[in-house]
């Protein structure tokens, strides 16, 4: 069993190395063979390996492929550590993935470049499974930067825009901020326990470290840094709404359900190093909670389909790294879990909105497509309901519940988090109904060429289904008290318990989530369907558009930076384009030739000039041996 | 014939001739007036010998004088032969010129 | 005696400053002679008679003389007095008397500073002297004067003859672009 | 006797090549094929003889002496270590590469073309094999003057100012390094009586400080200069713009490398101390290099220009790993020096690639090529992912391995060092932006990579996978060689090196962030307090 580990991110390579050799001799339907089939395959072996994992529940799987280089001391491998936090995201990563990949074949089929685009999906998948199955972070670190080549890759994928070349160096530039913190985090590492395998330090930490000390802090921190660089949070989120620029597919298989939530496995995996020190785990929370409001706002504002959606992952990985800063580590990983199946199908929803309305993007020139589509209309609803955290029904309720549970009553907790999230919560209803009433409901506006195909809505149906069922995993213990999620990743991530005072009322902080959710479709459903006019008089008011502005446009940020770094950066470079040392070099030639001229003057026939050289001369020799 | 001629004084005389030469040789284009120059530093070289010889009583000096006039005399003749041939060749008498490798 | 040598030294000052500030090249020659004579004095008072007397023979006399044959063959006029004027601008002799006063004064210092043992009084080093060591220790000195002075008319002869118009190699381009 | 044979090979193929272009104008291309492949030829030989576990005891592999100058104390001495070895390796293959990619484009001189390029080889080859200060001096000169041709005759428009640049560059630092070398002759003289240029017994010099950082800094000239790190290298950019194709290969992939090899070769281990000492501050330069490279490299419009100063930076790399003093640097290093030598040379090959298309160099009238060259769109994505450090590809083990050693020398450096790393991706993005995706400013043909082209490109793209993948054989290679180097570097040998007799600290370990930090676990690593 073990020996099957390398083919599942073997397979998807050679996919991309097969489409990249023969890609242009292709036709088209074998490179979709070739592109799905090796994803696909890879979710089959995930599946035999996970059967095999769950009845006989080892602590791990682990194969060495081979060494990857050994320098005094310095052993890493290419090899693969596979346990239950590896098992989620290996399985969400090729079964969405494959799930994507399919959907991709219709959505892509009129595209020329068709199989670069495979080949790049493919190299994909396989660095982001390289990263989550490595058994060394020098491993995860190939695969993290894999993950962020290849988005460049897609991002830029239509590369005759400037405008998404520029995106797409946008996010590769920002992710490598962010991986150039963790590179320093990873010399720390490697300096104080003298290896970089993942598990050798996770046991020894705790014994080099106490709680709290300042080389922990200092490299969770570090990783930190990572970490929100890959999964847009704050400072390093701004890449990320501009990454829509990529194919909808793209947008869904690296900006929702994979590349994104990498910085939330590195946290999860470093978790050891995080508990050692409270500082950076705290860090983490805020940076979560601020995230996911920052987003939010954003995100209720945005026109853009996509961007909308991009806003929301933004602010829903925020929640993740929220459970993560309390502690509620499996928490989080559900929550990637259940964000991952109703992201995607979001994604693929609005891929298919914007393939029928001929690329059309803008939700203010959608509407009433409910009748046109009612397959994406009811998928992309579940997905909604979803994301809004709908209570009972949806799956993204209980793993948001738990999270909020878990950021008041945690051993971590505090009301301000728990606060924070409960707005946040509040702000994601609004924006995500505002999305499905703009989109589907009032009259249609644009015309609706041809339904989608079955290539689509077989994808769409299965992930809605996941969006609901998924959530029955794992369910409060106060209702219903299942707790397969949790059990699976006991023996990985440690668990969690809830203060013993609050957990008594923990029906009332439910109903409060569900209260908040609910009441956020509500307004949704009175700004936007029920009564516009409100909404007018809103947009009427100065300050309400002028936050309108901002909030559009990312909080500022960009802006920030702009004139922050890339402005100083770029002008730095245009003054100093002809090198300002070399004027040195060229001023020591000019002197040079300045003597030049100047003695050729007493050698150029004129007779006196020879005799006033002689005569210079002989004042110097003079004066020198006089002076001496 | 016994005199208090101090040298110093004669040496200046030498110096200040010889400078005045040699002034002249620097401003002059006239190739003659620079022969006539190098003919008046010659002969303050001349004095400069003709006072160390008297000084240590020696007849080196003088002796050294009457080289220099030898070799003033041909210098002279030879000299005033290219400046006969400059002129005919160039029509001019400006040694400026004759500055075929101006540099 | 003393008197003698400090108004011949300044005869001899005044009459080469003015050689070099003439325009007029006979006029310059004159002042030369001038000059010459002054030296010779200056000889004389410095013990040394012979030399005095060769001084104004060969200096004086050959030497000018044939100078001033020389000017005129060359036919000068007034026109060449004029451009002699033109060349003698005080841009151009500024610098070269600042650089030989500099020179001077150098040689001045030099002079005035080393303390060399106070002469006596002048003695004259007669002309056997001077004879008996020419054709003494000198000897080879003579005969390669001779020399000097065989080769002195042989070029002389050669370059101040008039040949058919003979261009030297670096004119001809010259007179090719001419 | 072998070692000979790879210098003479060259030399007398150069000159082969010369004269059959009297008989046949094809001949010369074809003659210095076989001799640069002949080389090649003999040191994989050399290489996959000597496997790597037997080179435990002595990092010797070959070793040839024979009295040349015997009054002078000069000897022909050539010897082979891992190091050199891999270094020969580099050389042959990128001058093989070198010779096909002339093969169009050189058409005037061929003969002479030929001729330089295997007597700039030869002297590489001499360099990296001799072991006799003298003759070393010898080669590095005979490496210049025909790579001074190679620019001035073959190159473009502005040949003249860069050949020039270039000679006054190499050959002035040079002569320091000859005034170092025989400053060293007479010292090692009058102490022990012989006067000799042998590397072996000059090892054993004992040296004043003052003299040892004065001699130090007369080699320091030669290799900096050459390498180039920052004040330096200005040189650099016009040489390598104007040079033909195979002449910036050359000049990147293995001229600039012979300052590292010079720095690992003769500084570390001559003058232990006064290196120590200076450390600090060559770190900082290598930074700043690092840096101030990357920062140029963005504004540049000029492809190989851009290239060149890409150099820069990542030479950068080298000097702060020379000066760390640990193993994982100083692999690192050799590592930097092949993959860096593989990277930047296939970009100056592509470079060349669309110059021949298009003659310009000019990358604002580049534009879309992705579409109409694929193949080379993907060969240049491969290595501009090199160049910027891409895991899975050379460079990366190199850059990681140095930083990971020079982080144990100086952290703070380190970090400047590492967010080199993001300025690396800003002009390396640029550079596939502007030439292959952004739309093109004018219509222009651009045929794709034909047979010969690919010829060349897909074994750079194989090695550099290769690298990244599995350097475990190079690695291996290098490690006696290396551990060499570092002997002087054990506290007690420096103490001993001295002829003061302060305790020099060596550049232990110092972890400045943390107080309750305590080492956890006993390591390998040179300088381990004990």
């Amino acid at each position: 069993m073990e020996n099957l580990l390398w083919l599942i991110p073997a397979l998807p390579f050679l996919g991309a190395t097969l489409l990249v050799l023969f890609g242009t001799r292709l036709s088209k339907t074998l490179a979709a063979v070739i592109g799905v089939g090796s994803v696909g395959v890879s979710a089959l072996i995930t599946l035999l390996l996970g059967i095999g994992f769950l009845s006989a529940r080892p602590a791990f799987y682990h194969q060495e492929v081979w060494q990857w280089f050994s320098v005094a001391d310095f052993n890493p491998s290419i090899a693969f550590h596979l346990d239950a936090l590896s098992m989620v995201f290996i399985f969400v990563i090729t079964f969405v993935g494959f799930l994507i990949h399919l959907y991709a074949t219709a959505y892509m089929a009129d595209e020329p470049d068709f199989s670069r685009f495979f080949a790049c999906m493919n190299l994909f998948v396989g660095s982001m499974l390289v990263l989550v199955m490595a058994d060394n972070l020098l491993l995860l670190y190939l695969g993290w930067e894999g993950v962020g080549l290849c988005s460049y890759l897609l991002i830029g994928f239509w590369y005759k825009e400037p405008a998404n070349g520029y995106a797409a160096r946008k996010a590769f530039i920002i992710t490598r901020v962010g991986d150039t913190a963790m590179a320093i985090g990873l010399f720390m590492l490697f300096q104080l326990f003298g290896t970089l395998n993942i598990q050798t330090i996770l046991a020894e930490a705790p014994e080099a470290w106490a709680v709290g000390s300042q080389m922990a802090v200092i490299v969770a921190l570090l990783l930190l840094g990572g970490a929100v660089g890959k999964s847009g949070q704050l400072p390093l989120q701004t890449w990320l709404p501009d990454a829509m620029a990529g194919p909808t597919p793209v947008s869904a298989l690296i900006h929702a359900a994979t590349m994104v939530t990498a910085g939330v496995y590195l946290i999860a995996r470093m978790y050891v190093v995080f508990e050692l020190a409270p500082v950076a785990q705290l860090t983490v929370a805020i940076v979560g909670a601020v995230t996911l409001l920052l987003a939010g706002f954003s995100a209720l504002t945005q026109y853009d389909l996509k961007r909308v959606l991009a806003y929301s992952t933004i602010s829903q990985i925020g929640y993740m790294f929220l459970a993560l800063g309390v502690g509620a580590w499996s928490a989080g990983i559900f929550h990637f879990m259940i964000h991952a199946f109703f992201k995607a199908l979001l994604f693929l929803c609005a891929g298919a909105i914007i393939l029928t309305l001929h690329h059309e993007q803008d939700m203010r020139q959608m509407g009433g497509l409910r009748k046109s589509m009612p397959v994406v209309f009811w998928t992309f609803l579940i997905g909604a309901a979803s994301l809004a955290a709908l209570p009972l029904i949806t799956a993204g309720f209980y793993s948001k519940d738990q999270i909020l549970w878990y950021t008041l009553a945690g051993p971590g907790g505090n009301v301000w988090l728990y606060a924070a999230g409960l707005a946040g919560a509040f702000i994601t209803s609004i924006y995500t109904f505002r999305m499905v009433f703009m989109t589907f409901y009032g009259e249609s506006k644009t015309h609706v060429s041809h339904p989608p195909g079955k290539r689509i809505t077989v994808p769409l149906i299965i992930l809605a289904i996941l969006s609901v069922v998924g959530g029955f995993i794992e369910l409060p213990h106060n209702f219903g008290h299942v707790v397969l999620f949790s059990d699976l990743l006991a023996p990985v991530l440690p668990g969690i318990t809830a203060g013993k005072i609050l957990a008594a009322n923990e029906w009332l902080f439910q109903l409060l989530a569900a209260l908040f959710s609910l009441g956020g479709v509500f307004v949704a459903y009175l700004f936007y369907l029920k009564s516009p006019s409100l909404l007018r008089s809103v947009k009427r008011s100065g300050t309400a558009m002028a936050l309108h502005r901002f909030w559009h446009t990312g909080w500022g940020f960009d802006a920030l930076y702009n004139t922050l770094f890339v402005q100083p950066y770029v002008y730095l470079s245009n003054i100093n384009k002809r090198d300002v040392i070399d004027s040195f070099y060229t001023g020591l030639a000019r002197v040079a030739e300045g003597f030049h001229v100047m003695f050729s003057q007493t050698q150029n026939g004129i007779l006196r000039n020879y005799v006033m050289g002689i005569v210079v001369g002989a004042i110097m020799i003079l004066t020198i041996s006089l002076l001496l | 014939m016994s005199t208090t001629v101090s040298m110093e004084a004669a040496l200046l005389l030498a110096g200040i001739l010889f400078m005045l030469g040699l002034i002249s040789v620097l401003i002059r284009r006239n190739i003659i007036f620079m022969l006539i120059s190098v003919e008046i530093m010659l002969n303050a070289t001349g004095l400069a010998f003709i006072v160390a010889g008297t000084r240590w009583v020696q007849p080196d000096g003088q002796i050294m004088f009457i080289f220099i006039l030898t070799m003033a005399a041909a210098e002279v003749s030879v000299g005033l032969a290219l400046i006969l041939q400059i002129y005919h060749q160039l029509k001019t008498l400006d040694s400026d010129a004759a500055n075929f490798m101006k540099g | 005696m003393e008197l003698t040598f400090y108004i011949a030294a300044a005869v001899a000052i005044l009459s080469t400053v003015m050689v070099i500030t003439r325009y007029n090249m006979i006029h310059a020659l004159l002042y030369l002679v001038v000059s010459f004579l002054a030296v010779a004095v200056v000889f004389f008072t410095l013990g040394a008679p012979f030399m005095a007397a060769l001084e104004v023979i060969i200096y004086a006399g050959a030497i000018v003389v044939l100078i001033i044959f020389v000017i005129m063959m060359l036919n000068m006029t007034q026109e060449d007095v004029q451009r002699e004027k033109e060349w003698l601008q005080p841009a151009t002799w500024v610098g070269p008397a600042i650089l030989s006063a500099v020179l001077l004064a150098e040689l001045v210092y030099i002079v005035v500073a080393a303390d060399t043992p106070a002469a006596g009084a002048v003695v004259a080093v007669d002309a056997k002297f001077v004879g008996l060591a020419l054709f003494g220790p000198y000897i080879l000195g003579v005969q390669l004067s001779g020399i000097l002075l065989t080769a002195g008319i042989v070029g002389a002869y050669h370059l101040g003859r008039q040949k058919k118009k003979v261009i030297h190699r670096f004119l001809q381009e010259r007179s090719a672009a001419a | 006797m072998i070692l000979v044979w790879l210098i003479v090979i060259l030399m007398v193929g150069g000159l082969l090549a010369w004269l059959s272009k009297k008989w046949h104008p094809v001949l010369p291309r074809w003659i210095a094929l076989f001799a640069v492949l002949a080389d090649l030829g003999l040191a994989l030989y050399l290489w996959l003889r000597t496997p790597a576990a037997t080179l435990g005891a002595s990092p010797w592999l070959v070793r040839l002496e024979v009295p040349w100058i015997p009054q002078w104390g000069v000897n022909f001495i050539l010897a082979l270590d891992g190091l050199s070895l891999l270094m020969l390796l580099l050389s042959f293959f990128l001058g093989t590469l070198a010779v096909l990619i002339s093969w169009r484009e050189i058409r005037t001189k061929s003969g002479f073309f030929h001729f330089n390029l295997l007597w700039v080889l030869a002297g590489i080859t001499g360099v990296f094999l001799t072991m006799d200060l003298f003759l070393f001096y010898f080669f590095w000169e005979v490496m210049l003057i025909p790579m001074y041709f190679l620019i001035g005759v073959w190159g473009h428009a502005n040949r003249n100012y860069a050949a020039y640049k270039f000679f006054i560059f190499t050959q002035a630092s040079g002569l320091l390094m000859l005034l170092a070398i025989l400053g060293l002759y007479f010292i090692h003289g009058s102490q022990t009586g012989i006067y000799t240029f042998n590397y072996f017994e000059l090892l054993d010099t004992a040296l004043a400080p003052v003299a040892a950082r004065l001699l130090m800094f007369g080699f320091l000239a030669a290799f900096l200069v050459k390498l180039p790190v920052v004040p330096f290298h200005s040189w650099l950019p016009d040489a390598h713009s104007e040079a033909p194709t195979a002449g910036s290969v050359i000049l990147a992939g293995l001229l600039l490398k012979t300052g590292a090899y010079g720095l690992l070769r003769f500084v570390l281990p001559l003058f232990p101390t006064a290196a120590v000492e200076f450390a600090p501050w060559a770190m900082l330069l290598g930074v700043i290099g690092i840096i101030y490279g990357a920062i140029l490299a963005f504004s540049q419009t000029d492809l190989k220009r851009l290239v060149a100063y890409t150099s820069v930076s990542h030479m950068g790399f080298i000097i702060l790993g020379v000066f760390a003093f640990n193993e994982w640097a100083l692999q690192g290093i050799v590592m930097q020096m092949i993959a860096h030598g593989l990277s930047t040379g296939a970009l100056f090959i592509i470079a060349g690639f669309l110059y021949e298309r298009l003659h310009t160099r000019d990358i604002q009238l580049m534009g879309g090529f992705w579409s109409k060259a694929p193949k080379m769109g993907v060969i240049a994505l491969i290595f501009v992912m090199a160049s910027l450090g891409l895991p899975g590809l050379g460079n990366f083990i190199a850059e990681f391995l140095t930083l990971v050693g020079s982080w144990q020398a100086n952290n703070w450096l380190t970090v400047f060092a590492t967010i080199g790393l993001v300025m690396a991706t800003v002009y390396s993005l640029r550079i596939m932006q502007k030439v292959f995706f952004e739309p093109a400013p004018m219509e222009q043909a651009l045929p794709d990579l034909t047979s010969r082209e690919m010829l060349i490109a897909t074994p750079m793209v194989l090695m550099i996978l290769w690298l990244g993948l599995y350097p475990q054989p190079v690695l291996d290679t290098a490690r006696p060689s290396i551990k060499q180097q570092l002997q002087a570097y054990q506290p007690a040998s420096l103490e001993e090196k001295s002829l003061v007799a302060v305790p020099i600290a060596p550049p232990a370990v110092q972890v400045q962030l943390g107080d309750t930090v305590h080492f956890y676990k006993t390591r390998g690593g040179t300088h381990e307090p004990k």
